[in-house]
């Protein structure tokens, strides 16, 4: 029950709005603090590959994106779920917030991916590489999910019907990620989240690892941002919105 | 407590508006609670948030003492819905339309000789929906509330396009329903000449 | 979503009610079943004129172009599965019903299958002929087609009750579903184009199956609480 | 059908309103520009992923993969050129209205075109290019299917009007409209096809240009009657 | 003559029914034709009849002495017609379906603002159809019919859904159509209590 409540007052917006710009400067400067040192050390000092010379220094762009892409469809999945399941419309600000960001992350991906795959595989696209595929499938998704909500006027329908997508389109995560075991791909096998460890030389892990944690905290920062202007908007005819945007005393 | 129906407190939004705040009624068995007020005012959307079909801001609907959210199947079974649309096939017949409510709702069909008879519909049983009259229409749709044998009548203007004899014959049906211990909740814009103990809501 | 309990003794009836009635209706007008295997036939027919009739290149892209000709005709008869229900007030009166929402839904999509999907599936060794497809091929491809139809009309039933209280254009519908529906497509045409080929088949079938049956048990539910929304 | 003398000052602005009733309505529902659109994409890039994607093969087959999507998008989004004004009743003010009925058809077809068949026209560069499509190709597909997509609607204003009060499905449209339409598929892609050849392609655009003004000056007025049958 | 509107013999099927034979009716300006019957009897198909969207199996409909199918399109633009169905698109908004019906017609928008407070619709001019209540629809339809200027009205049940202060209205504005020299024909369940002369039919 103490849980209960404790949640209960997290969720309340007023709550959540001030808690949120006192978390988002420190998310901020951690994650550009790491985001300059993996730039950095990346681009600078981590030795070029044996294989693949320079080009191999877009993995701090590709991967981390590649990451965030799936973490911030796992975030709205589950705030979406939450939200349909325990009627927390926070929950539902969190969930559409993230999948413009979302959306952005994949595209990163996508370019960044494709990009590299020009000198590495010889082709920008290679339709049917299982990898390859559920990550624009992914694009799609995230699409879907803010036409969906584009679609309904009324806010509160909105955040339930495209809760369900979010739930449903989450089996797409899986698949990404186990892809390239299950299927012959052409994309790399996993390097870094792997049983026995990173199979990557440390200058190099380095500032990889930074750059992902640097973007997760830049992705936290922008969400919280997101939400508390959603939360704004979704609150606009409450009396805290209304003593936030006009203090007492200033009427007009 | 002998109340089976209940609303508390119940808020309901539309948009920007809010239709009513703080809306209380009781009705147990052999009553009728009569919504009424000007168009607009929220009496299909009362109706609607009764049926679980929208959901209140605030309050909640008690049936039988308990909150209809909690057992909403044990709910549905106990009561039947006439709307503005008939929610029926235009394309299928007058009977195969009541064979497939009957085969949903797992009554039997026993005595639809009897209610076509009385609704005045025995001749068209063999008609699509389609070519019926307006009226014709809104009939079929009183079959499916007497064929459905249900507790709770919910009804939204049901006296509209019907013919006098019409509108004499559901007075009729919902005097008989509250005489066997039935609830009804009428919206409509002409009063309801019963003997029967009449609640009413005035939503502005 | 809410849990049912087994104190329903007809929860098979109202299931059968509504097959039975939406059969009857897809009786009544002929079209909705006409429609889908007309645009199948369409699709596989006009390719080859379209495109010219070379030999190798019909043999080569014919499983692509038979199960692209699938996935669009099923599209395109979702788009009407809770439509019609909606606008003339039957949908309010399904979900008013004694009988538990997704039971219903389940009827609902499996009238479409039986409706657009299986009749799709029946005729397509006619024009896998017509694409000079070998033999054996035709046999993984019914069994390929069977399954994967069987996903797209689930799948297609969560999307089409989300859209319904909407638009009527089928485009936000494909939106939300083909992302879903891609990994059948790609499936089912390599599998089909790998028993050409002579090579095996198995993991493909084993997937299409997997998908159908995760769909078949789950959809139904998603599907239940976005009607609810949607008639919000 | 009636003659029509020259009495009503007003006669284009009917018409004015119609077509901006019908953009204003698209705005609103951004499904339906989007739809055949989206269709169009879809059919496009589904193929190459379907058929697996060799270089020559998808440059042989470009211009019909264009063509045949083209029509199946058109296709689509016709049957709900009056269904919706059917059935909510608009229909009959129409017809009851005192504009000359074939003006107000011309105006539904052309707002059709200007939502489902401009789109395409302008889309479809971009799909060209991913089917590797050589440069001087892109012209000549622009003018084929600009064409084209007019004669679509146009005809396809006929089939919707004949079917509005029938059924939902697109089945007895697409039977009724496609061997008129047959005609332009076939010539649009042959001339495409010409084009990439190198081929002199002067006949084929003027075949479509004139079949494109031969259904604008018929079209309105089969469609005007067609519309008042179904409305009784 | 000073007869408007005539019916001559007219004679009506539908599938294999009959709905009348040999109907004869007559109306000169500032007159009201109520159309009476039970449900089913045909009232609407009359209506539909007499505006060209059926055709007669025999007789004729007559406008200003001439067959309305002589000069179809002069006998439309002086009628306007309120149907079971409203007519507009859901999805736009009131004003916008208003825009849209005064392009059609050719007319102007200048009293917009009084007809829309006169019907109580003022506060709704910017919201989706689609959200309206059934009476606010029913107004909206009205609304068209006083924008149209038209000479003949046909009114198929013009006060359902209607609260009694919408009743009470569309009894007020018929009586000012027809003391300017209009015409009403009226298909309704319920009399209209009204100074101007009123011609009947009854069907069954
Ligand atoms: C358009 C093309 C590409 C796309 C869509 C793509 C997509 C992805 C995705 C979604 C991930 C995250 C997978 C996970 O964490 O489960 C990923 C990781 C990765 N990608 Fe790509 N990629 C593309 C091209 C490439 C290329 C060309 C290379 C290099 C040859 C590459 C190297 C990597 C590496 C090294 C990882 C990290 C793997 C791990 O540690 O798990 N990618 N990519
Ligand atoms: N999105 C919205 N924005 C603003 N108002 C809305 C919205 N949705 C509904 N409404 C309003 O809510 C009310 C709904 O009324 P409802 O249909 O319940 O009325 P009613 O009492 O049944 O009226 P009637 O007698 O005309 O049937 C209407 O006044 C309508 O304008
Ligand atoms: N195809 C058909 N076969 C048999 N009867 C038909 C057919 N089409 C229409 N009808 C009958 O014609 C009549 C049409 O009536 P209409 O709609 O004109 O009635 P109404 O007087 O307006 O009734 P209401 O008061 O209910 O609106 C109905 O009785 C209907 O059953
Ligand atoms: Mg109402
Ligand atoms: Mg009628």
């Amino acid at each position: 029950m103490a849980i209960w409540n404790f949640l209960h007052k997290m969720a309340s917006p007023p709550h959540f709005y001030g808690l949120a710009a006192k978390i988002i400067p420190w998310f901020a400067v951690t994650g550009i603090a790491l985001f300059v040192y993996g730039a950095i050390g990346g681009l600078f000092y981590a030795p070029p590959d044996y294989q693949q010379g320079d080009a191999f220094r877009i993995i701090y762009v590709h991967v981390p994106a590649a990451y965030l892409s799936m973490l911030a469809y796992v975030v709205m999945a589950i705030a979406a779920g939450i939200g349909l399941i325990w009627r927390i419309k926070l929950s539902h600000a969190v969930a559409a917030s993230a999948a413009p960001l979302g959306a952005w992350f994949t595209f990163l991906a996508l370019v960044t991916g494709s990009i590299w795959g020009r000198p590495m595989w010889g082709t920008w696209w290679e339709w049917g590489d299982p990898r390859l595929t559920s990550e624009l499938i992914m694009l799609f998704l995230y699409f879907g999910y803010m036409a969906l909500r584009a679609a309904i006027d009324d806010t509160a329908k909105a955040d339930k019907a495209s809760a369900i997508l979010a739930m449903v389109g989450a089996v797409n995560i899986p698949i990404i990620h186990f892809s390239v075991e299950w299927w012959s791909s052409l994309h790399q096998g996993a390097t870094l989240v792997r049983a026995d460890g990173p199979a990557i030389e440390t200058t190099m892990l380095y500032p990889l690892l930074a750059m992902i944690f640097g973007f997760s905290f830049l992705f936290g920062a922008l969400l919280l941002q997101r939400v508390r202007a959603e939360v704004l908007f979704r609150e606009r005819r409450s009396r805290w919105v209304h003593d936030l945007v006009m203090p007492a005393g200033d009427t007009q | 407590m002998s109340d089976l129906l209940s609303g508390n407190e119940l808020c309901l939004l539309r948009g920007d508006r809010c239709l009513f705040t703080d809306l209380n009624f009781a009705l147990s068995a052999g009553e009728l609670l009569l919504v009424e007020g000007i168009n607009g005012s929220g009496k299909t959307s009362l109706l609607r948030g009764i049926a679980g079909m929208l959901d209140f801001e605030d309050g909640n609907v008690d049936w039988h003492g308990i909150a209809v959210t909690k057992d909403y199947q044990a709910f549905r079974s106990d009561l039947v819905w006439l709307a503005h649309k008939v929610g029926f096939k235009a394309d299928l017949t007058l009977l195969e339309n009541l064979r497939f409510e009957s085969g949903l709702r797992n009554t039997s069909m026993q005595n639809l000789g009897g209610v076509l008879e009385r609704l005045g519909l025995a001749r068209l049983t063999g008609l699509p929906l389609r070519v019926l009259s307006a009226g014709q229409q809104r009939r079929v749709a009183l079959a499916r509330m007497l064929l459905a044998d249900a507790k709770l009548w919910l009804m939204d203007e049901p006296f509209s396009n019907l013919d006098s004899a019409g509108q004499a014959l559901v007075v009729e049906l919902i005097a008989e329903h509250l005489a066997v211990g039935g609830l009804c909740v009428v919206a409509s814009h002409q009063g309801i000449d019963l003997d029967a103990p009449i609640r009413r809501i005035t939503l502005q | 979503m809410t849990v049912y309990e087994e104190q329903f003794p007809g929860l098979w009836q109202g299931f059968a009610a509504v097959v039975k009635r939406d059969l009857t209706l897809a009786w009544k007008r002929p079209g909705d079943v006409l429609n889908p295997l007309f645009f199948f036939a369409m699709v596989s027919a006009l390719f080859p004129l379209a495109v010219g009739p070379s030999q190798e290149q019909l043999q080569l892209s014919g499983p692509g172009v038979v199960w692209v000709a699938a996935l669009l005709a099923a599209l395109l008869s979702l788009n009407s599965l809770f439509l019609s229900d909606f606008e003339d007030g039957s949908l309010d009166q399904l979900i008013l019903s004694p009988q538990p929402l997704p039971m219903l839904a389940l009827a609902k999509a499996l009238a479409h299958w039986l409706v657009a999907g299986l009749p799709l599936v029946l005729v397509s060794p006619m024009i896998a002929v017509s694409f000079q497809m070998p033999g054996q091929t035709v046999e993984v491809m019914l069994i390929t087609l069977t399954f994967g139809t069987i996903s797209l009309s689930m799948l297609g039933s969560i999307g089409a009750a989300l859209t319904v209280g909407l638009h009527r254009g089928t485009a936000l519908l494909s939106l939300l579903i083909l992302p879903l529906a891609m990994p059948v497509l790609i499936f089912g045409a390599r599998t089909v184009s790998l028993a050409a080929a002579n090579d095996p088949v198995a993991a493909g079938i084993y997937f299409l199956a997997a998908y159908c049956i995760l769909t078949l048990t789950l959809a139904p539910f998603a599907t239940a609480t976005a009607l609810r929304i949607s008639s919000e």
